[in-house]
């Protein structure tokens, strides 16, 4: 059964699934950005057991290495990049909850929609407070 | 009601990925596509067209370079972000807020990070320098050294590592990451090849190696230093955010 | 298309003439009023010269024609002056350019905007008749539909808002079904979107359902227009809110726009033979002998005078209709000619009815008692218009009813001509008393004393006014007399017809 | 080619360059920075349209990065329809920026002026970058940038609701990076290679079927949120109206556009290729949704009482049109698709920044309070009357052109259905865009609403303005220049 | 030795993922998502990866868990319900 020799892939998708359901499910914002970050890992964990080789080496060609030992190097290089792109975006969201909650003084999805209504469609977006 | 959509939707989700993963080829099976179309050239011939021992980064630098120029934007993307939104610290108004922004930590803490922060930048300094023998790289590097920063930053506060890495001196860093490349890409084009060519056809054979090796390394410092300070920076305006409120002595 | 077709720039000339006047009024909005105006109308006259002078050429049997852009094989926008578009564009400009004329005098208020429209749905109109295929016709069909809106709500008044919107809603709806039926033109017609003598469309190429669904989409989308019976809504609550040249040009050009496109489908696109094998004629003819009687009964309940006019016009544009579907020679070709003969005494009669608004004030019909001495050239043109409406000879109604006669006899369906009979006493019951009014009564005190009041000619209106109604008057008679002249309806629908039906 | 080879990685490059160097300038002399910005924008231009001249008709340009043959390199693969649409976005985004230039100090306070600009000039770049790249992970990080950069600009006018609608974007926005991720490692795990050339080759003779079916869903997922399709639209109406009118103008102008490219190329060239029966069903699927969202969005802007929100509603309405195309599966289809990008992209930049100049000149962005706009500020209204004919797509606008073929490639496969819907979004289009112009032209002012404007806009936000508006009309005069090419184009993909 | 040691730590990694999930307190959820990112790289490391490995101890570990704590600290520790 290729479902439980696949193990890393499956908990990988487990993991995500945590992620996403933090994501859609839990109210607090910092939470969901957690969850935005276990997603990304979790992804990228993905990415390298799908490299990963039995009884593979590191990738690297010191000591009379074996290319043919090598686990497959493309997928690391992508989520080197990965995550970069995932604490970029961690870091710009994080400044947009700071900023969040000094004008609505809550971390709280539900609360935030309630204000929203408050305030009713009429002030969108008047000009900047500065 | 939105809480079981969601679920549902969660649900069929996780189902449809296992259904996947039943039906994707073997993990480690040396015959599946992955290892059988792109990859035996590079773990062949990586050395000796990059000549870098650590094929991870002969890809991320020279192979797939072109993505690590967007990588590089994508952080300096972020800290442009996080300026717009919060703002730089200014400089005069440091005082207000420089020991708001600290922990309060003992006299042996204190002593500690001042003994260890040199060796974690030394150490940075070596893995960016090495990065294409050993594993580790440019971005690494500086990571640790915004990492090293931020330790500094939170037990001497915001003001002694402001003084210490000032405001004239990142704003020139920042960006060194793109400029770099677009710098090493446009000299491949001199150089007679296509963008982030770094074995220049036009010079000799016997000198590529050395001019290849050479760019890896500049490209290697330009995202060390690029990365570290975009790092500093970032914490610095989120440290600081909503601080200057507090009155100028 | 016919033998000799050359390449010319005259359609496109005719097309673009009336931009001088939005020429003018974009170069000089704000000074010199009579300048301007008297600018736009050479704009129209000159328009109408350029078309009078294609009609030797149409006369030998010449089309004109002008590529303007091809998209893909098909779709192109393509001028072709033929003999039937031709017919179209000589009655348009004509009445366009007295319509101009008058309203240099009528039109009081926000006359840049009235006269860069009255342009623009003029040239738009032109594009419609000189267009070579379906798509050319759709595009400017649709241009003129949202063109002409500023002329109906030009007023401003709550009902011209209300009749406007209507109209908008009436458009929308009736562009997107014809857009639909383009598109399934295209489809099933096998690319070729162009006008033959003969048609283009037969069984070979689609099936039986799908040539019906072609023929009915057109007949909700140009019907609208044509204001055919159960989708002649917007029509009542036009005219009456448009100012009166408008109104004219409504009913006696922008009406036949939708007339026009239902001749072309029937002749052009599907052709005498397919409709026969269809059998859709049928459901053309009921639609339109329906709404003749129906629009007359409803015409005479109206004390409005216009509102009258534009039940009456509702029924009049489905003589279009019923002699086009009767599929015989004379009905097409009395169906065809009354396409002018119509506009030529609906613009008049519109055209009186915006005389009397300006000079009396009177909208209703009841208050207009002795209003046939204070304007009596007016109500002498209106009579005779009038007269000819019922089929009174000798006057180009008459041609209109015997021709629809014969056609109906040749179809051997003597019905027809019940119910022309029936839309004829009709007319008279809503058009004699308003003559009878006019004339026969006349208010207040003189009435009793029992001496009727003295004509006073000369001085009824301004000549801008009154010159456009006499001209249409007399033309209303001399078209009538003279049938066959060349440039009259006669010597040109009758080479279209005899074609068809040899 | 010789030189021109290398014009679409400067094109590519210089805007991200100049958006690094912005800075300095900034710190040295912020008064310059709006012009310096132009520059690259302009620069990348002329490159562009130097190149569109030696284009070859049929053919593409495939760039290899670093000299490296794909797939082992990263390939920049431009051909007619991807430089056509870059120039697009090098256009657009140059006309927002001039109009942005006065416009910006309404919303923005100084303090982040040269944050606004370099952030412009990187989603510029990226856009331009995510056009052209032929390298599936490479459009994954230039689809970064580009969302990085939009949810930053955003929330750059720092007020409450522009902070709330920037992290509602965010929120959906990151998830859908990632499961594009997800979605590339899977077709990875499938093929073994990253190159969209060599995918569309090696897809085909792919054995994991399954795995490829769940990676285009997931595909279609991910760029489904960035193109706001129906279900996933969630961030699009409050960070449309919210943002800076120059950044909604970009962001509904172009934005949507460049993502549904990106599922044009993901589908044509990269899946259907020898697999066009893996998609199918998630085709018919998506066709579905598309439907419901031109319903949708044309009745949500019938609703609307705020200008901005209308547009943006209409925006998700037009998306459909789109996806429609898209999925009829036929050239006409695909090509009607690509032309309403270009139509769609210059009538909505053009009703946003009349939106924009509306706010700019009086600070009037509810619907009613246009009524009688039309005396004091003639200019703004005809073109937005203009801009709106093209978005209702009646002749002779482009938005006609793109319409016919829209209907006609979804009517020629017996999907009449969504032919019908189409038309009836047009009469949805017809009723929201007819009610603004009849406040505008027909309706009496409320007193003392206008008084105090003396005169239109300035002449530097008027021209951005009238240019797109022309451009609608000019690409519906003589929509013969392009529409052959893109039929070829399409047939070519299919 | 192999999977054994796979196997547990990726049921550390599911714990320490729902622990973070499901704890209130902010602050505890990020120390825990910061155990979990170094889990995930000693997982890396055992999958033959160091270079990410060294990557997500500096990036994951370390950087994104200091803004966490920043915003945290900017904001509020307890989630409010």
């Amino acid at each position: 059964m290729r479902l439980f020799h696949n193990y890393h892939y499956v908990a990988a998708m487990l993991l995500f699934c945590i992620g996403l359901y933090t994501v859609i499910v839990r109210r607090n914002i910092i939470k969901k950005l957690i969850g935005l970050n276990i997603m990304e890992t979790a992804v990228f964990f993905f990415y390298i057991s799908l490299g990963y080789m039995d009884n593979g080496i590191a990738p690297i060609r010191v000591g009379g290495a074996q290319p043919g030992q090598m686990v497959n190097p493309i997928p690391q290089a992508l989520i080197l990049t990965g995550i970069v792109v995932a604490v970029s975006v961690t870091a710009l969201a994080l400044s947009l909850v700071i900023l969040l909650y000094r004008q609505y003084g809550t971390l709280d999805v539900d609360h935030l929609m309630r204000q929203e209504e408050d305030e009713g469609e009429g002030e969108k977006g008047k000009g900047a407070e500065g | 009601m939105k809480r079981v959509v969601s679920l549902l939707f969660l649900a069929a989700l996780a189902v449809l990925l296992l259904y996947v993963v039943a039906n994707m080829p073997p993990m480690g099976d040396p015959q599946s596509p992955t290892r059988t179309h792109v990859v035996p050239k590079y773990l062949e011939d990586a050395q000796e067209e990059t000549h870098a021992p650590n094929v991870i980064t002969g890809i991320i630098l020279n192979y797939r370079g072109y993505d690590t120029m967007g990588e590089v934007t994508v952080i300096f993307c972020a800290l442009a972000g996080v300026l717009a939104v919060l703002g730089r610290e200014k400089r005069g108004r440091i005082y207000a807020y420089a020991d708001r922004s600290r922990v309060k930590s003992s006299t042996i803490v204190k002593t500690m990070v001042r003994f260890t922060v040199p060796f974690i930048i030394l150490f940075s300094v070596y893995t960016i320098l090495h990065g294409e023998i050993s594993p580790g790289g440019g971005f690494q590097g500086g990571a640790i050294i915004g990492a090293s920063m931020i330790i500094f930053t939170t037990v001497f506060g915001l003001y002694e590592s402001s003084q210490r890495i000032p405001q004239k001196l990142r704003l020139p860093l920042e960006g060194s990451a793109v400029l770099t490349f677009f710098t090493v890409g446009v000299l491949g084009m001199v150089g007679g090849g296509n963008f982030l060519t770094y074995a220049w056809p036009h010079i000799a054979v016997s000198l590529q190696p050395a001019v290849v090796v050479w760019l890896t390394i500049l490209v290697e410092i330009g995202i060390g230093l690029g990365g570290a300070m975009v790092f500093i920076s970032i914490l610095f305006s989120m440290i600081r955010e909503g601080e200057e409120v507090a009155v100028v002595p | 298309m016919p033998e000799k077709s050359t390449f010319s720039v005259i359609p496109l000339l005719a097309m673009l003439l009336p931009w001088i006047s939005l020429v003018v009024i974009l170069a000089m909005p704000k000074k010199s009023r009579r300048l301007r105006l008297w600018l736009c109308f050479l704009g129209s006259l000159a328009a109408f010269g350029v078309v009078l002078v294609m009609l030797p050429g149409i006369l030998d049997g010449n089309t004109y024609t002008i590529k303007l852009a091809g998209l893909v094989e098909g779709l192109e926008m393509r001028f072709t002056v033929d003999t039937l578009g031709y017919y179209f564009a000589l009655i348009l400009a004509f009445l366009w350019m007295l319509a101009t004329l008058y309203s240099i005098s009528y039109i009081d208020h926000k006359e840049n905007r009235f006269f860069a429209f009255m342009a623009l749905c003029e040239s738009f109109l032109l594009g419609c008749a000189f267009a070579a295929n379906m798509f050319t016709y759709f595009i400017f069909y649709e241009m003129m539909t949202f063109g002409s809106y500023p002329l109906i709500i030009h007023e401003e008044t709550t009902l011209a808002r209300r009749a406007g919107y209507k109209y908008l809603v009436y458009a929308v709806s009736a562009g997107t079904v014809l857009f639909f039926s383009v598109v399934a033109h295209y489809f099933w017609g096998g690319g070729n979107l162009g006008f033959q003598e003969y048609g283009v469309l037969s069984l070979e190429m689609a099936s039986r359902a799908a040539l019906m669904t072609i023929f009915f989409t057109y007949l909700a989308g140009f019907g609208v227009k044509a204001a055919i019976m159960p989708l002649h809504g917007w029509v009542p609550d036009a005219h009456p809110a448009a100012p009166s040249p408008a109104s004219a040009l409504l009913s006696g050009v922008i009406l036949k726009a939708g007339a026009f496109g239902i001749i072309r489908v029937v002749f052009n696109v599907f052709g005498v033979d397919l409709m026969r094998e269809l059998g859709v004629f049928i459901v053309l003819a009921v639609l339109a002998c329906i709404t003749i009687v129906v629009a007359s009964i409803f015409a005479l309940t109206q004390d409005n005078l216009k509102r009258r006019l534009a039940y009456s016009s509702i029924g009049q544009v489905s003589y279009i209709i019923l002699g086009v579907a009767m599929l015989t020679h004379d009905g097409a070709l009395g169906g065809v000619m009354h396409l002018t003969h119509h506009a030529l005494m609906k613009g008049c009669l519109f055209l009186c009815a915006g005389i009397i608004l300006v000079k009396t004030g009177k909208k209703n019909i009841s208050e207009m008692k002795g209003i046939g001495y204070k304007l009596p050239i007016t109500m002498i043109c209106f009579s005779a218009c009038a007269l000819a409406m019922m089929g009174t000879p000798p006057s180009v109604g008459f041609i209109t009813k015997w021709l629809l006669g014969n056609g109906s006899l040749e179809a051997g369906l003597p019905v027809y001509i019940v119910i022309l009979l029936t839309s004829a006493l009709l007319n008279a019951a809503y058009f004699l008393p308003i003559i009878y009014i006019a004339f026969f009564r006349w208010d207040g005190d003189e009435e009793e004393k029992g001496h009727r009041p003295k004509l006073v000619f000369g001085k009824e209106a301004d000549h801008k006014l009154v010159v456009p109604v006499v001209i249409l008057a007399v033309l209303v008679v001399i078209v009538g007399i003279w049938v066959t002249v060349p440039g009259f309806p006669y010597s040109l629908v009758s080479r279209v017809v005899n074609v068809i039906f040899p | 080619m010789g030189a021109y080879r290398h014009f679409p990685i400067f094109m590519i490059t210089i805007p991200l360059v100049g958006a690094v160097l912005l800075p300095f300038l900034g710190y040295l002399r912020q008064k310059w920075v709006p012009w310096a910005a132009a520059i690259p924008l302009v620069s990348s231009t002329i490159l562009g349209s130097l190149l569109m001249g030696r284009m070859p008709a049929g053919g593409y340009l495939s760039y290899h990065m670093g000299n490296w043959d794909p797939p082992f390199g990263i390939e920049i693969r431009v051909d007619y329809v991807g430089l056509f649409l870059m120039l697009i976005v090098c256009g657009i985004a140059l006309l927002a920026l001039f109009f942005s230039r006065l416009y910006i100090f309404k919303e923005v306070s100084g303090g982040r002026l040269t944050a606004y600009y370099v952030l412009f000039l990187l989603l510029s770049g990226a856009m331009l970058g995510f056009v052209a790249t032929g390298d599936i992970f490479n459009l994954f990080v230039f689809m970064e940038i580009l969302a990085l950069s939009s949810y930053a600009l955003v929330a750059i006018a720092g007020n409450r609701n522009a902070v709330r609608a920037a992290f509602k974007y965010l929120l959906m926005g990151a998830p859908s990076s990632i499961i594009v991720l997800l979605a590339i490692g899977f077709l990875y795990s499938a093929t073994g290679t990253l190159n969209m050339a060599d995918l569309s080759a090696r897809v085909a003779e792919s054995g994991y079927t399954e795995v490829l079916m769940v990676a285009f869903i997931l595909f279609v997922i991910g760029f489904g949120v960035k193109a706001a399709l129906f279900p996933l639209h969630m961030w699009l109406p409050d960070a449309h109206s919210i943002a800076p009118s120059p950044i909604s103008a970009i962001l509904s102008g172009l934005l949507v556009e460049v993502s549904a490219f990106a599922v044009l190329r993901i589908t044509f060239s990269v899946f259907t290729a020898g697999a066009t029966n893996l998609v199918g069903g998630t085709l018919d699927a998506v066709s579905v949704f598309a439907a419901a969202a031109v319903l949708y969005g044309g009745i949500m802007a019938i609703l609307q009482k705020d200008l901005k929100m209308m547009i943006a509603y209409s925006t998700i309405s037009h998306v459909g049109y789109i996806f429609l195309g898209i999925t009829a599966f036929t050239a006409e289809g695909v090509a009607g698709a690509m032309y309403h990008m270009l139509d769609h992209g210059l009538a909505k930049a053009c009703l946003f920044l009349c939106a924009g100049s509306f706010i700019y000149v009086k600070g009037y962005r509810r619907i009613e309070d246009l009524k009688g706009a039309w005396r004091q500020m003639p200019w703004t209204c005809f073109a937005f009357a203009l801009a709106s004919i093209s978005v209702i797509g009646i002749p002779p606008t482009a938005g006609f052109i793109s319409k016919w073929y829209l209907v006609y490639g979804n009517f020629s496969r017996d999907r009449w259905p969504y032919a019908l819907i189409l038309l009836l979004g047009s009469i949805l289009a017809a009723v929201y865009c007819l009610r603004v112009i009849y406040y505008m032209f027909f309706q009496p002012g409320k007193e003392g609403a206008w008084e105090t404007v003396s005169k239109d806009a300035p002449s530097s936000m008027l021209a951005p303005i009238w240019i797109l508006s022309a451009g609608t009309l000019f690409f519906g005069l003589f929509s013969s220049l392009l529409i052959p090419s893109l039929l070829r184009a399409a047939k070519f993909l299919l | 030795m192999g999977p054994a040691l796979n196997i547990i730590l990726i049921a550390l990694l599911v714990i320490t993922a729902l622990t973070a999930t499901f704890s209130r307190d902010l602050l505890a959820a990020v120390i825990i998502f910061s155990v979990y990112s170094l889990i995930m790289c000693l997982m890396w490391q055992r999958l033959q990866a160091p270079d990410l490995a060294l990557t997500e101890a500096a990036v994951g570990a370390g950087v994104t868990t200091v803004l966490f704590v920043v915003a945290i600290f900017k904001t509020r520790r307890k989630e409010e319900r």
